[in-house]
């Protein structure tokens, strides 16, 4: 284990290993403090971004945060290491890869051309020299495209999961929460229900909800139920019409263990799910959801800051070529991220991480009624991902989710942002709107959607 | 038979409008949420009526996390799992602990709680011979805790969930087989959204949990190694 | 007085008096606390915004915040009012101004034409019901053009002030940071020195430094040196080269005696400054300072909160027809506004009301060391207040005032906003920039440009 | 002559880099940057060495303002403006009435107090008999309160001005004719900046305030009403 040391103020201050030393530069978050590893003063933090700054990067390929022999995530991250992409970074240190990333080298194609030989802890590493304006400044430079029903990621466009939960899972509910999202042009990237129960028989019937609805309005989009993995396993064997395959995921073997999966189950979904070839435009058909805060809460976290955890957890999503992954940046609550701006914070770090590893990268741009936050701070944070490219956002009716708990942003918040950046759906989607539209729009004819989606008899 | 857009409204507890072209959000509806979200704020400081809930239940065990007050609660986490030092728990080794619990809504307890325990207890025979304990500043896996006490086989734990704008008084509960310290939340099963709002009721998530206390007894296990094949309820949720 | 009420939850919230609902209605500042008039809590504060959404327009036009008798801050808003341009809202209350402004009715002409029939009071008020995205969204739909030795506040433009300040008002270490601002493409709004002392010979030699400059280099900008209103008409009357004329203002009367001005000294200084007739493009010759906490700061607030009291500034702004005006929004501290929080939300207000009211608004993006905040907040408000269309920024070397003790924005921040947005500067401005770096730039044939300020003999 | 880019900088205490070429920010400038917060956010918490001031000037009278502490002190300025109830304060009606306080800087005080007190009572006769008080948690406004119970014809206040990134000591000087609480800050001058890097020097600041306090003694005012125009530092200050 490295020592490492910087001085502030005359003062050296020393940092005994890797692990202690991104926690310690890593900004303010309240659970890093929960944890015991937070920075104890400005100071030291600073102390801690300059002894960062001189670190090789290839230090990242020969100290592990968590060990290579008993965490699966650390040997996937060193196990498929490209170092060919890596190669014009190999004699670079953390502060050398902040320069290049800000300069005009870095473009949407060597970005694109770095991401395989960049690991999670390295993109970690530089984002804790970073200011959000560096944030969102690199990611917007980058350009992630993935395609199932629909092709998503490309720049100029913002796309949107329609999330329409239900308490009890009733189709009809769901079918109006759909039909709410629909008119206002949400739901390219996927519509996905977070299922109330586990029950498999009820995952089941709402899989083909979804995909009646999707069918028979002939939507260019994807769904999806958002329920465990190894339920959806079980549910393709019984034929289930599945698009994409779902998993909460983090960035220490022991919390994915905590979340009842491993990286073998991720392949065998994985491998499934293509399979069923469902796909048309394209073959990306995993998601997956992270956030910071995860691993600590299944005390599996290592020592290790929960920002580096979340970027290791990108590793685990980027091994199965995901259409979407999206960080749940406010969710859990204020012990690991206390209030509206370290919510803002660790969704643009999030953003930037994921996309800088090559990811289709979104956010859930949220908070939870426990924390110190409120809509202006959900404001603040949507318009500064949507300036920094995001792939997509979350939606649900009116921004509040009557099953999770939590708000997020609602189909309005996708209107301001269309209107102030111009910003447009997937191709195929806004096609498919504008079809919708000119035939007088969703609810003209309004006996027919309603029935075609199961809501009139 | 068309249907309103009120109607259509009514099908779900979501903040549906159904009328995109009239964006942007009326202000009714701006002040509506933010007045939701002042009262969700105070449903997790809200004092938990342990009395009412014994006069409905019987007996109760109060015990404590380790966490000093709601503040704390909020923040550490850590503390909300650990028994306090002072409690102590009869090592009886009964086939089921129940632990009621605060959690994120106390108020979801005292409205939900009674309700799920009486029913519980008319169709599971392990809920009837269930010691009860009233947890305060507690999060779910204090229940492995006060299990692994009482030398139970299993631990059921009821707890208030964070409270949303729309429904602020949601209850889940969590079973565990073998309940110990440090057991990991994928050894457990879930049910939730437990409440009079369009969620479960009492007396659907009573007959799911009692089906997975019968499974749990029968294999050994909860958690994602259980499946919940419970049957009736799915078909139920798709109504008349 | 009025009394107002609203329910919540079924309880009936009361409040005597417009100033009361106004404050209560406002979202969280440390100085409505500090002031004993915020809301005593979140519920009430939802009631106070119920009520102050039915509440008709006119009303404020017949029940004054601050007396009319005693107060000629009131008497200029009311007798200044263009019934004409009221015309469309009269029958308006504030929730329904709330909705015109986000409707499609309210664009770049209609908002113009709308701007004299606003009262500042009015303009506070539905700021109060409007989220973060409402204020960004309305003021990005404005356009005030202004112009004096160059063209400002047009769509698609970003100024900025050059700001220069020195601790000992060293006129070299002044051109010293002139010449880097330059370098960056800053100073089109202005370049403007906060004069250290108040020493009046040391003020009429900063506008010969300044005057010279410009002269010299021939950059098409106006400078200024922000020293007491009454010290430029003192110097004015000994033909010191003044282009702009600055005053730090309020909104109460009180306040403003409190910084020794007055209206008459304003009307004075104004037609002053025009005709001296420095301008070539267009004849604005007045430059404001405001911030929200002014007026409590001098115990003249009267019981209305600080956001009402900051728009009611910008009616006194308004009456003479200023170049620039701008908030200066977090610049006193935390007792007004507590951390990057509040600051970014005021920002938002500040630059929607005067927008709304028709001023050329900029903003200082700046915190203080005894507040709650950093860089990562000052480049979430930069950020946003471009997206939201702000006229200028002021930006200083490095981000640090070295005379003011406070952080602005720096030079290199300009550069990412004009990166990400596209924006430019004054098109006289590009136009004189593009010429010098043909020339192969300010610091080619170093010398002559060294000398020409003053930086070698 | 020729000026190289780095003698440039040296004219200046501003952080200016001269290369807007080399966008964007060098990380060593972030994190000097970041470094320098630190420690400005960290001196308004330092206590001041009233002992060591004291050595220095003579004999201080030891006066507080209403806050309690510094976390109250940043909050309340009302507080910081009002004297302490405990306070007394003789009526002694001098002409000037010196009041040394802390405000948002203490180690400005330390640093820059006793040299302007020694200049000032070289030069200035109404110095020399000025009783000097040491106040603690102090705002400006409080010297107005001070210098009432004193009887004092004019009221001297040095203050610690809040601290910056590049200066975190820097001291400001308010001269009030007449004092009383709630007077108006249009009615001071000010004399700001006074420190040692790229500063006002004491010695300057003494001059100036000395001239000050002689204009305000002939024409009975401070405030927008009396100009600077004092003579030597503007030449001074154009240098050679
Ligand atoms: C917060 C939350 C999470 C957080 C938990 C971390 C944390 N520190 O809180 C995160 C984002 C990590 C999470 C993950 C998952 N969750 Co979850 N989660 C919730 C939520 C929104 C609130 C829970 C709450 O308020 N608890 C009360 C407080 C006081 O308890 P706590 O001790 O602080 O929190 C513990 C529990 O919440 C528990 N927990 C959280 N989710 C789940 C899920 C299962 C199956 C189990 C056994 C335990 C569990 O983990 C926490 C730490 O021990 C609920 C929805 C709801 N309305 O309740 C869904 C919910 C419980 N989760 C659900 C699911 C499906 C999952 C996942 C399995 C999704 C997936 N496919 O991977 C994963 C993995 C869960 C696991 N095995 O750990 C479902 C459960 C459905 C069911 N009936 O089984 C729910 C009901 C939401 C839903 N309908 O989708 N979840
Ligand atoms: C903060 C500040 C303000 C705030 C004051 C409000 C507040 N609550 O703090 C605001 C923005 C309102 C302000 C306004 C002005 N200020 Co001012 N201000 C400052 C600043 C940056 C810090 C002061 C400080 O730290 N004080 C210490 C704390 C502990 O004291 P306090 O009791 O909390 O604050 C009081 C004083 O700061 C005082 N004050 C603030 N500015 C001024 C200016 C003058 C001339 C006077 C007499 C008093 C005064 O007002 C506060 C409330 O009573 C200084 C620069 C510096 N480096 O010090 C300039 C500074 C003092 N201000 C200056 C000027 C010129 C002005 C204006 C006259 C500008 C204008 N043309 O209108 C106005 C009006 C001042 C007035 N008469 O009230 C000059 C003074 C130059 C001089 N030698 O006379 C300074 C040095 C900055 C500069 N060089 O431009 N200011």
């Amino acid at each position: 284990m490295g020592t490492y040391s910087g001085i502030v103020q005359g003062e050296r201050f020393t940092f005994d290993g890797l692990a202690r030393l991104l926690a310690v530069a890593t900004p303010e978050k309240s659970g890093d403090q929960l944890a015991g590893i937070a920075a104890s003063s400005a100071r030291e933090r600073v102390a801690a971004r300059r002894a960062l700054a001189d670190l090789p990067l290839r230090t990242f390929l020969q100290e592990a945060v968590v060990p290579y022999e008993s965490d699966d995530v650390t040997r996937l991250i060193i196990d498929t290491h490209d170092e060919r992409a890596f190669a014009p970074f190999a004699a670079m240190c953390v502060g050398d890869l902040r320069d290049w990333l800000l300069g005009e080298q870095a473009n949407t194609a060597s970005l694109r051309a770095a991401a395989p030989g960049l690991t999670s802890e390295m993109v970690a590493a530089v984002s804790k020299l970073m200011r959000n304006q560096d944030l969102i400044r690199v990611a917007r430079k980058c350009e992630v495209e993935t395609a199932f029903r629909n092709s998503l990621g490309r720049k100029g466009q913002l796309s949107t999961r329609l999330q329409p939960n239900h308490p009890a899972d009733d189709p009809r509910g769901i079918a109006v929460a759909i039909l709410d999202g629909l008119l206002f042009g949400a739901g390219d990237a996927v519509i996905g229900i977070n299922p109330a129960t586990d029950n498999l028989e009820n995952g089941y019937s709402l899989m083909c909800v979804l995909d009646d609805i999707r069918g028979s309005l002939g939507i260019p989009t994807q769904t999806c139920v958002l329920t465990h993995v190894t339920n959806a396993l079980a549910l393709l064997e019984r034929n289930a019409p599945i698009d994409l395959i779902f998993q909460s995921i983090a960035g220490t073997q022991d919390a994915n263990d905590g979340f009842g999966v491993s990286l073998e189950i991720l392949q065998e979904a994985w491998e499934a799910g293509l399979s069923a070839g469902r796909g048309t435009v394209g073959q990306n058909v995993m998601y997956f959801e992270t956030g910071q805060g995860a691993a600590l809460s299944a005390d599996a976290h290592h020592g290790v800051d929960q920002q580096t955890l979340e970027a290791r957890a990108y590793a685990v999503a980027r091994a199965y070529d995901p259409l979407l992954v999206n960080t749940v940046v406010g969710f859990i609550g204020p012990e690991y991220l206390y209030d509206g701006r370290q919510i803002i914070r660790a969704g643009l770090e999030d953003h930037f991480c994921g996309k800088l590893l090559g990811l289709p990268m979104g956010v859930d741009v949220c908070y939870t009624n426990h924390v110190q936050a409120d809509q202006d701070d959900m404001d603040v944070l949507a318009t500064l991902l949507t300036s920094a490219g995001v792939n997509f956002l979350i939606t649900v009716p009116g921004a509040d989710d009557p099953m999770l708990g939590y708000q997020s942003l609602g189909f309005e918040d996708l209107a301001y942002l269309r209107e102030t950046t111009g910003l447009r759906a997937a191709p195929e989607f806004e096609t498919w709107l504008e079809a919708m539209r000119r035939g007088g729009g969703l609810l003209a004819g309004q006996s027919a959607v309603l029935e075609d989606i199961g809501l009139v008899a | 038979m068309i249907v309103s857009p009120a109607g259509l409204m009514g099908l779900t507890p979501a903040r549906v409008r159904l009328d995109a072209a009239g964006t942007p959000l009326p202000l009714s509806r701006l002040l509506a949420f933010q007045e939701d979200h002042a009262s969700a704020r105070d449903a997790i400081f809200e004092p938990l009526d342990w009395a009412g809930i014994e006069t409905a239940v019987g007996p109760l065990h109060h015990i404590r996390s380790q966490a000093r007050n709601r503040q704390e609660y909020l923040r550490r986490p850590d503390l909300g799992r650990k028994l306090h030092p002072e409690v102590t728990i009869a090592p009886s080794a009964p086939d089921l602990a129940i632990v009621l619990a605060d959690g994120l809504s106390p108020p979801a307890l005292a409205l939900q709680a009674p309700d799920l325990v009486r029913a519980l207890r008319n169709s599971c025979p392990e809920a009837r011979q269930a010691p009860v304990f009233a947890a305060s500043e507690a999060r779910v896996a204090l229940g492995d805790a006060v299990g692994h006490a009482a030398h139970a086989k299993m631990v059921l734990i009821l707890i208030g969930e964070r409270p949303g704008l729309t429904v602020s008084n949601s209850m889940g509960a969590y079973l565990t087989y073998a309940p110990r310290p440090g057991i990991r939340d994928s050894a457990r099963n879930c049910v939730s959204n437990i409440h009079d709002k369009g969620g479960l009721s009492a007396q659907e998530a009573a007959a799911r949990l009692a089906w997975l206390i019968e499974m749990a007894q029968a294999t050994g296990q909860t958690g994602v190694g259980l499946k919940d094949a419970s049957p009736g309820i799915g078909a139920e949720i798709q109504g008349p």
